[in-house]
């Protein structure tokens, strides 16, 4: 299958980065990102209303707790380190064409790969190439993990998205079986592994809370966008993504390029649950899944499979996702709201895009 | 410059176009045209790649709505807003880009648009299509899958499905350029039928013959507008080399004869003596499920040699190419360039060698649409210097390059930016020329190099494969279009059912004994 | 130390009438008691709450309480972090002075307690143990439960299944699971889930036994009466309460973090919840085999190891 | 292992494992029929969700379960308009729309089930069976299979209905046409648009009356998040199937065969940890995969919205 909805967006977000017109280009996006989040606020406050709960304040304290109170950011930076390699690996994987909708159980092995090594490395070597060796087992453990949905797709033809969707079931399964019956830490009764001490984990930014792996996850998301729109390879993927068959006329290894962003992708997925651990967590517990996949896809295809974007749009999750959980507790509405109003989010942010591009269109006309 | 100026409406038009303006991001597809179309007339549509010969039928067709102007069906002002609508109106069209679905049958695609809720009716279908194909003088098999027949069936597939639907007007575009000599005469002769029993007929081309030996009238678009007309009474009163030397004034505003009676000049002896650039033994591919197989095709081409490829569409010459090119899984036989066995080498590595393939199927697998014309020019160079060093784009010599190919090729796009796919047909082919004979080049597959391009294009492109030859590469010219052989070869080969049947000197008398061999006969 | 305000953290909305609800509830109970505020942080989910603790650190509150196995990695850093006492679930190694103090709570006894009702009560002689997940706490239930029944009547046949993948809220597989449960003979079921309990509570509503009367059903922690429909037998009710009030006694004492605080019968703080479905006499009866329990007469182990629990099962089913 | 299961029991296991089918059943045909049209419908979580909690609304306040698959249907219709309108209508990433609906859904049903039923958690009676005379007389077999609510039926039955519809109709050349080539079936006077939404919104009734009978039947209540990936199975099973309704009936049975395997190992006794018996289901559909999944031959359009005259 190709769809080819994601490369028609990168090839033209290609284009719109050219000198002069960048400023005016960046200040648009702000201005079409911004307009459309008040208005999604607008709406999801009408369904507070509905539940008698003052809109204004929820946003208050979403706002303030999220985003300018100096815990409240330090908290939202610090959600943003996972996020951001997940982002990363979607964009490889969604640029060439590939749906990886496997990302929450590559995510997970590789959390419980970086829990299971971790503690023990450091008992050999120095902290920096424990941690160094953690990462790169996890990377290599969901490498590894994504190796059958990229073989049946590149030498089978089976679609991704099917397989990927499975062995994202079988690998939230087998997280916890390894948690609990290889990896389990003998010293507590509830089923996890063993911790990494506070003080072996990444260290921390400055005087804050936030952990580096934020730093982690900027530089990669941005290495992955400038190899994906500046290299040969990476073109070299969007040519597979966007035309298969003119890869294939073009002379490009299609089956190895094919395995070749399954293994990034994955290996960036796995890399995001082992900087959760290694820079927050410091374990995995036994049925553990935060499920962080699902909430970057849509976010990683607001921003075109832009990798700069693709921050704003984590950033904003992160924001919503701190914020909105303190504002619910503080007026009464079940934390579910903050789903709903990530929801309501997206698909206004879905729709202005649209409706930009079509203004766009009509004004070159 | 034509009869513009006086208001074009007249009674007896099933359609008239009042100065219909279309815009597309960038461009002006068309510009004020007037137009009218008549019952009882073929009117011909000339015009150059990316004239706006598709965009106009689009408008009738319901695809597309008019941005300026309007359109007028029976005298009454009219807004086409979908095919259906079209349909109903009695405006049937065959469009220049295949649109059937290629995972049904015949039968399934000629069916499609009944009521939802009904069974197909196939008997009915069957009875129908029979009285039609036996005056069409084709032949379709109903329960055929369309993905398993050649381009030139699938076009007689859609030829008959307009017939089917029993249109007042019908719009043929580029209808012929995948059919035979022969396939052109009967729907050539078809036209003529139909507009005798009253009928209107619009029929775009590139080929100037067919469009003398078939139109009633004429129109010349250029560039969006509509340069010029000629009407029935005078195309009758001219003769054939002056009406197309008119034509040719009108297109390109230079005057010449037959511009493409052309002869092929020889220059094989300057590279006499040489070993075969080519060779090619026992080559044999596997039939697939949609495809028929090769089996011992052997040939070779020598430095400066043109061998064409003749055949009726569908009959190997796509695999032959594929095969050669490495596109395709090869079950036998061997494959040489300058001495180097290839048969076994992926397709990057053939490139490397100096092996080019031009493929017939440009939207399909010689460009990605989406990206920009730019990249498009070096997409079987990915990763190579100076476009890339140490595999980071150099953003300067690409646009530098690009700029220059499009310049010697004249490529008409609006930017270097503008996505591949928005060009037109003609445009599209000019970038993959451009990409396959810039360097390097030993050994040049062409499948269908002029298929669609206008007539400057084309004569362009055709000299630009005989400077090829010239300059010591040696080139198999796969096309359907035998004038287009008989122009350029030294030697033409034919193929049928996957294998060459007779091989023969581009000399006097190749046009007979070629066609003896296309349809099954000694030469 | 002075204590102006306690926080409780719970994955899921105190409405369950399980372990969130008797979390909150006790939490507000014993601050009333103890004069001091509450706030209550629910629906967290089983992620990272190490934001919300630190906010509502940061807001002031003198005691968290982190009411979730989940949370017990996470809540001690943020007491060191920040110096503010927790309390955590289920790590009884993790006792600091000042800083963090652990409940570790299990009801085995009341489980122990409500397997000698379920022998005495089965008339199939065959019970069932449907679990959604296999959560320490709930293992020592399980296998009290069964070491319960067997001490009530060796002949009964237990069956113990847990229900499926991602089982928590999957309150289908619950039914479904507790339906094959009872079809293999059960008329007792002890069930633990939180959302799929629901399930199984339905199961026993719509589902006859064996011989074609009432299959009842055992729940744990809460007390689900407020909505029965006549089914419960009975539940191993926890009452938190002690437990949250001595530690504020203890904060104010400065002697938090030096010991374990727990729950069991001897104080009602675990409790066999009296149903009318429950004949007096059996009632009294088991309410000998309670004082022996606070006596010591009998011995109830927990065990909080799933493999132990399974073996257990495997052990007594034969 | 048999002496250890009376008949009782195996029927059980086998009534069991048509329960947990019949909404993945339910499903799979209908994120069958977005995909045949081209419509990669990722929503359908969420649709299944809408469904559950309006069917169960329906079904609790109106004492009727059939009202309850209505309401539950209407639910799924609710959500796949929205579907179409954004991403059939205005051509929207569906992915996008997708997982934002399924966020959304999941919220919402779980906000309303916390004011309206988090206090009395009500619960259905047991759904009322339609036995089937003779056949539900077969020992084992008779009360697995012909002791269910008639809603199964129609629903097995609906597989035979959707492959006529694919392979006798005109419809169901419509729909292949909309996902393998949008432009064909719109200059043949078919407006894609609309079959794509009739597709869709097809989906949402189908997905609406699964998360319904999933609720009414298979739980008898509603809990949030109760669907737990159910259309991600069906969106599974649906790609599995390769557009022929009967495979989505054999993967949606032994996916339900393997749920109720696992009960039964677990009651024999089998001392192995559950968390291994319980990836049985998931690892006999990567099995199916691996076996039969070469070249799903998936609709070329799937997933790209369609725009007349673009190019
Ligand atoms: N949908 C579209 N979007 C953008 N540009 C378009 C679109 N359709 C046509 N164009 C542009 O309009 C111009 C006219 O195209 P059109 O296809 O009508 O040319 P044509 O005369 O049919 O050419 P050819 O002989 O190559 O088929 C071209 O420049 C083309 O790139
Ligand atoms: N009531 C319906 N139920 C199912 N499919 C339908 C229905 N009505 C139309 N369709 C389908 O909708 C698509 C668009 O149909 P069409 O454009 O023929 O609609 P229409 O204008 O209502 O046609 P008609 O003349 O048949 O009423 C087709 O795929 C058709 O098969
Ligand atoms: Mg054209
Ligand atoms: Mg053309």
């Amino acid at each position: 299958m190709s769809i080819d909805t994601a490369p028609t967006v990168s090839a033209t977000a290609l284009d719109a980065t050219s000198g002069a017109a960048t400023r005016r280009a960046i200040l648009h996006r702000l201005l079409m990102t911004l307009g459309p989040i008040l208005i999604a606020l607008i709406i999801a406050g009408c369904i507070l209303l509905a539940v008698g709960v003052d809109p204004l304040a929820y946003y208050g304290y979403v706002l303030e707790k999220g985003l300018f109170s100096p815990l409240g950011i330090q908290q939202t930076l610090s959600r943003m380190a996972p996020l951001l390699f997940l982002a990363a690996g979607l964009i490889v994987a969604f640029r060439a064409g590939m749906w990886n909708l496997g990302g929450d159980g590559q995510f997970l092995l590789g959390a419980v790969a970086a829990a299971a090594s971790a503690p023990v490395l450091i008992q050999f070597m120095p902290g920096w190439l424990a941690l160094f060796c953690a990462f790169i087992i996890a990377t290599i453990v969901a490498m590894i993990w994504s190796l059958v949905p990229a073989l049946l797709r590149a030498y089978q033809g089976v679609n991704e998205i099917v397989t990927t969707l499975m062995m994202t079931f079988l690998g939230t399964s087998l997280a916890n079986v390894l948690v609990k019956l290889v990896f389990r830490d003998p010293g507590t009764t509830v089923p996890q592994t063993r911790t990494l001490p506070v003080e072996d984990r990444l260290p921390r930014l400055f005087d804050t809370t936030i952990t580096s792996g934020l730093v982690l996850g900027l530089i990669t998301i941005i290495i992955v966008h400038l190899v994906m729109t500046r290299t040969a390879f990476g073109l070299k993927l969007r040519i597979v993504g966007a035309n298969p068959r003119a890869a294939v006329h073009a002379g490009l290894n299609v089956s190895a390029l094919t395995i070749a962003v399954f293994a990034i992708s994955a290996g960036l997925a796995g890399l995001a649950g082992a900087v959760d651990i290694i820079g927050v967590q410091g374990n995995v517990r036994a049925d553990w899944n935060p499920a962080y996949g699902l909430a970057v896809i849509p976010a990683v295809f607001l921003a075109r499979m832009n990798g700069f974007a693709a921050i704003g749009f984590v950033f904003l999750l992160s924001v919503l996702s701190i914020g909105g959980e303190s504002a619910a507790r503080r007026l009464g509405v079940p934390n579910h709201f903050t789903l709903v109003l990530i929801s309501i989010v997206l698909i206004v942010l879905a729709l202005a895009e649209y409706v930009d591009h079509r203004y766009n269109q009509s004004r070159k006309a | 410059m034509s009869g513009s100026a006086s208001s074009p409406v007249d009674k007896r038009d099933i359609v008239t176009l009042e100065s219909v303006t279309k815009r597309f991001p960038g461009i002006v597809a068309n510009d004020d045209i007037d137009l009218s179309i008549r019952p009882g007339e073929v009117h011909v549509l000339l015009g150059e790649n990316g004239a706006g010969k598709s965009t106009l039928i689009g408008m009738l067709s319901g695809l597309q709505q008019p941005d300026e102007g309007r359109i007028l069906v029976d005298g009454k002002p009219t807004q086409i807003t979908s095919p259906r609508n079209a349909l109903a109106l009695g405006i049937g069209t065959v469009f220049q880009h295949m649109m059937l679905v290629p995972t049904l049958t015949v039968a399934e695609n000629l069916l499609l648009g009944g009521p939802w809720w009904q069974t197909p009716k196939t008997e009915e279908l069957a009875a129908r299509v029979a009285e039609i194909t036996s005056s069409l003088g084709i032949t379709l098999k109903l329960s055929a899958k369309v993905s398993e027949l050649s381009l030139g069936e699938q076009q007689q597939v859609e030829i008959l499905r307009a017939m089917l639907r029993n249109s007042r007007l019908l719009i043929l575009d580029e209808s012929t350029s995948m059919l035979t000599p022969k396939g052109i005469d009967e729907l050539g002769a078809l036209m003529r039928r139909l507009v005798g029993q009253g009928l209107a007929v619009v029929f775009i081309t590139h080929k100037l013959k067919e469009a003398v030996a078939f139109g009633d009238r004429i129109s010349v678009l250029k560039l969006g507008k509509k340069v010029g007309e000629i009407p029935p009474e005078r195309l009758r009163s001219l003769g054939e080399q002056e009406i197309i030397a008119e034509i040719v004034e009108l297109m390109f505003g230079t005057q010449g004869a037959d511009p493409e009676a052309a002869t092929h000049p020889d220059h094989t002896a300057s590279f006499a003596g040489a070993a075969p650039l080519l060779q090619v033994k026992d080559l044999a591919v596997a039939q697939t499920e949609n495809a028929p197989g090769l089996s011992s095709i052997s040939f070779d081409i020598r430095p400066g040699e043109i061998l064409g490829i003749a055949g009726i569409d569908g009959n190997g010459q796509k695999q032959l190419a594929e095969a050669l090119a490495g596109q395709r899984a090869v079950a036998g036989g061997s494959i040489w360039v300058d001495r180097t066995a290839i048969e076994t080498l992926s397709v990057g590595a053939r490139r490397e060698i100096g092996l080019r393939y031009l493929t017939d199927d440009r939207l399909g697998e010689g460009t990605v649409g989406t990206f920009p014309v730019s990249i498009n020019f070096f997409l079987k160079q990915v990763g190579a210097a100076p476009f890339w060093r140490n595999g980071v784009e150099q953003r300067g010599e690409i646009d530098a390059r690009a700029a220059q190919l499009a310049r010697e090729y004249d490529v008409r796009t609006p930017s270097l930016k503008t996505p591949v796919g928005r060009l037109s047909g003609g445009n599209i082919q000019k970038v993959l020329l451009a990409r396959e004979l810039a360097e390097g080049a030993k050994v040049v597959i062409f499948n269908k190099p002029t298929y669609g391009l206008d007539l400057a294009n084309t004569l362009a492109s055709r000299q630009r494969i005989r400077d090829t030859a010239a300059r010591g590469l040696a080139v198999l010219l796969i096309s359907t279009d035998l004038e287009e052989l008989l122009s350029m070869c030294d030697r033409i080969a034919v193929i049928a059912d996957g294998a060459l049947v007779g091989t023969v000197d581009n000399v006097d008398d190749a046009r007979t004994k070629v066609g003896r061999l296309m349809i099954g006969l000694a030469a | 130390a002075e204590v102006k305000s306690i926080a409780i953290l719970t994955p899921e909305e105190g409405t369950d009438y399980g372990w969130n609800q008797q979390g909150i509830d006790a939490a507000k109970a014993a601050a009333k008691a103890a004069g001091v505020e509450v706030v209550v942080a629910q629906g967290l989910g089983y992620g990272d709450v190490r934001p919300t603790l630190r906010e509502l650190a940061s807001d002031g509150a003198s005691l968290l309480i982190a009411h979730a196995s989940g949370y017990n990695t996470a809540a001690p850093e943020i007491a060191h972090e920040l110096k503010v006492p927790v309390a955590i679930v289920d790590t009884p190694a993790g006792l600091e002075k000042g800083l963090v103090a652990d409940y570790t709570l299990s009801g085995h006894e009341g489980a122990y307690l409500a397997g000698r009702l379920a022998a005495k009560m089965s008339r199939s002689k065959s019970v069932g143990i449907v679990v959604s997940g296999e959560p320490p706490s709930w293992n020592s239930q399980s296998a009290a439960f069964a070491q319960g029944v067997k001490a009530g009547n060796p002949d009964v046949k237990i069956t113990y299944a847990v229900i499926g993948p991602a089982a928590y809220s999957d309150a289908a597989g619950g039914k479904r699971v507790t339906e094959s449960v009872i079809a293999s003979g059960a008329d007792i079921i002890f069930g633990q889930g939180n959302g799929s309990s629901f399930g199984m509570l339905q199961a026993v509503e719509t589902t006859k036994a064996a011989d074609g009367g009432k299959v009842y059903f055992i729940d744990v922690i809460g007390d689900k009466s407020p909505i029965d429909k006549g089914f419960l037998l009975s539940s191993v009710v926890w009452n938190i309460e002690p437990v949250y009030a001595a530690m504020i006694a203890d904060l104010r004492a400065d002697t938090f973090g030096t010991k374990h605080y727990s729950i069991g019968l001897k104080d009602d703080s675990v409790q066999l919840l009296k149903t009318a479905a429950i004949p007096d006499d059996v009632w009294a009866e088991m309410q000998t085999v309670r004082e022996d329990i606070i006596s010591g007469k009998i011995k109830v182990e927990p065990i909080f190891d799933a493999a132990a629990v399974r073996a257990l099962m495997t052990s007594v089913a034969q | 292992m048999s002496g250890l299961f009376s008949d009782v029991f195996l029927s059980a296991l086998l009534f069991g494992a048509i329960t947990a089918a019949i909404p993945l059943l339910l499903a799979g045909l209908g994120e069958q029929m977005s995909e045949k049209a081209g419509v990669l419908n990722i929503g359908i979580e969420g649709m299944m969700l809408a469904g559950a909690y309006l069917g169960f609304v329906g079904a609790f306040y109106s004492g009727s379960l059939w009202l309850g698959f209505l309401t539950g249907i209407a639910g799924g219709v609710a959500v796949a308009l929205i579907m179409a309108l954004l991403c059939v209508r205005i051509g929207l990433n569906q992915i996008v729309i997708g997982i934002a609906l399924t966020l959304g859904v999941e919220g919402l049903t779980a906000l309303l089930h916390h004011f309206q039923f988090s206090r009395s958690y009500p619960r259905l009676p047991a759904a009322d069976a339609t036995v089937i005379p003779l056949l539900s007389n077969i020992p084992v077999i008779g009360p697995a299979f012909f002791k269910h609510h008639m809603i199964v039926y129609l629903a097995v039955a609906l597989v035979f209905v959707m492959s006529y519809i694919y392979r006798r109709t005109q419809l169901g050349l419509n729909l292949q046409a909309a996902g393998d080539k949008p432009a064909a079936l719109d200059v043949a006077g078919i407006d894609v648009m609309k079959t794509r939404t009739i597709a869709v919104l097809t989906t949402g009734a189908l997905a609406g009356l699964g998360g319904a009978y999933l609720a009414n039947v298979g739980a008898g209540l509603f809990i949030p998040f109760i669907t737990n990936g159910a259309g991600f199975l069906g969106i599974v099973l649906a790609m599995l199937a390769r557009g022929r309704p009967v495979w989505v009936l054999v993967g949606a049975l032994v996916f339900g065969v393997c749920l109720s395997l696992t009960t039964a190992m677990q009651v024999a006794g089998i001392n192995m940890p559950t968390d291994i018996i319980q990836m049985l289901p998931f690892l006999a559909v990567m099995a199916m995969l691996v076996l039969f999944g070469r070249r799903a031959s998936l609709p070329a359009a799937l997933g790209i919205p369609y725009e007349r005259g673009a190019r």
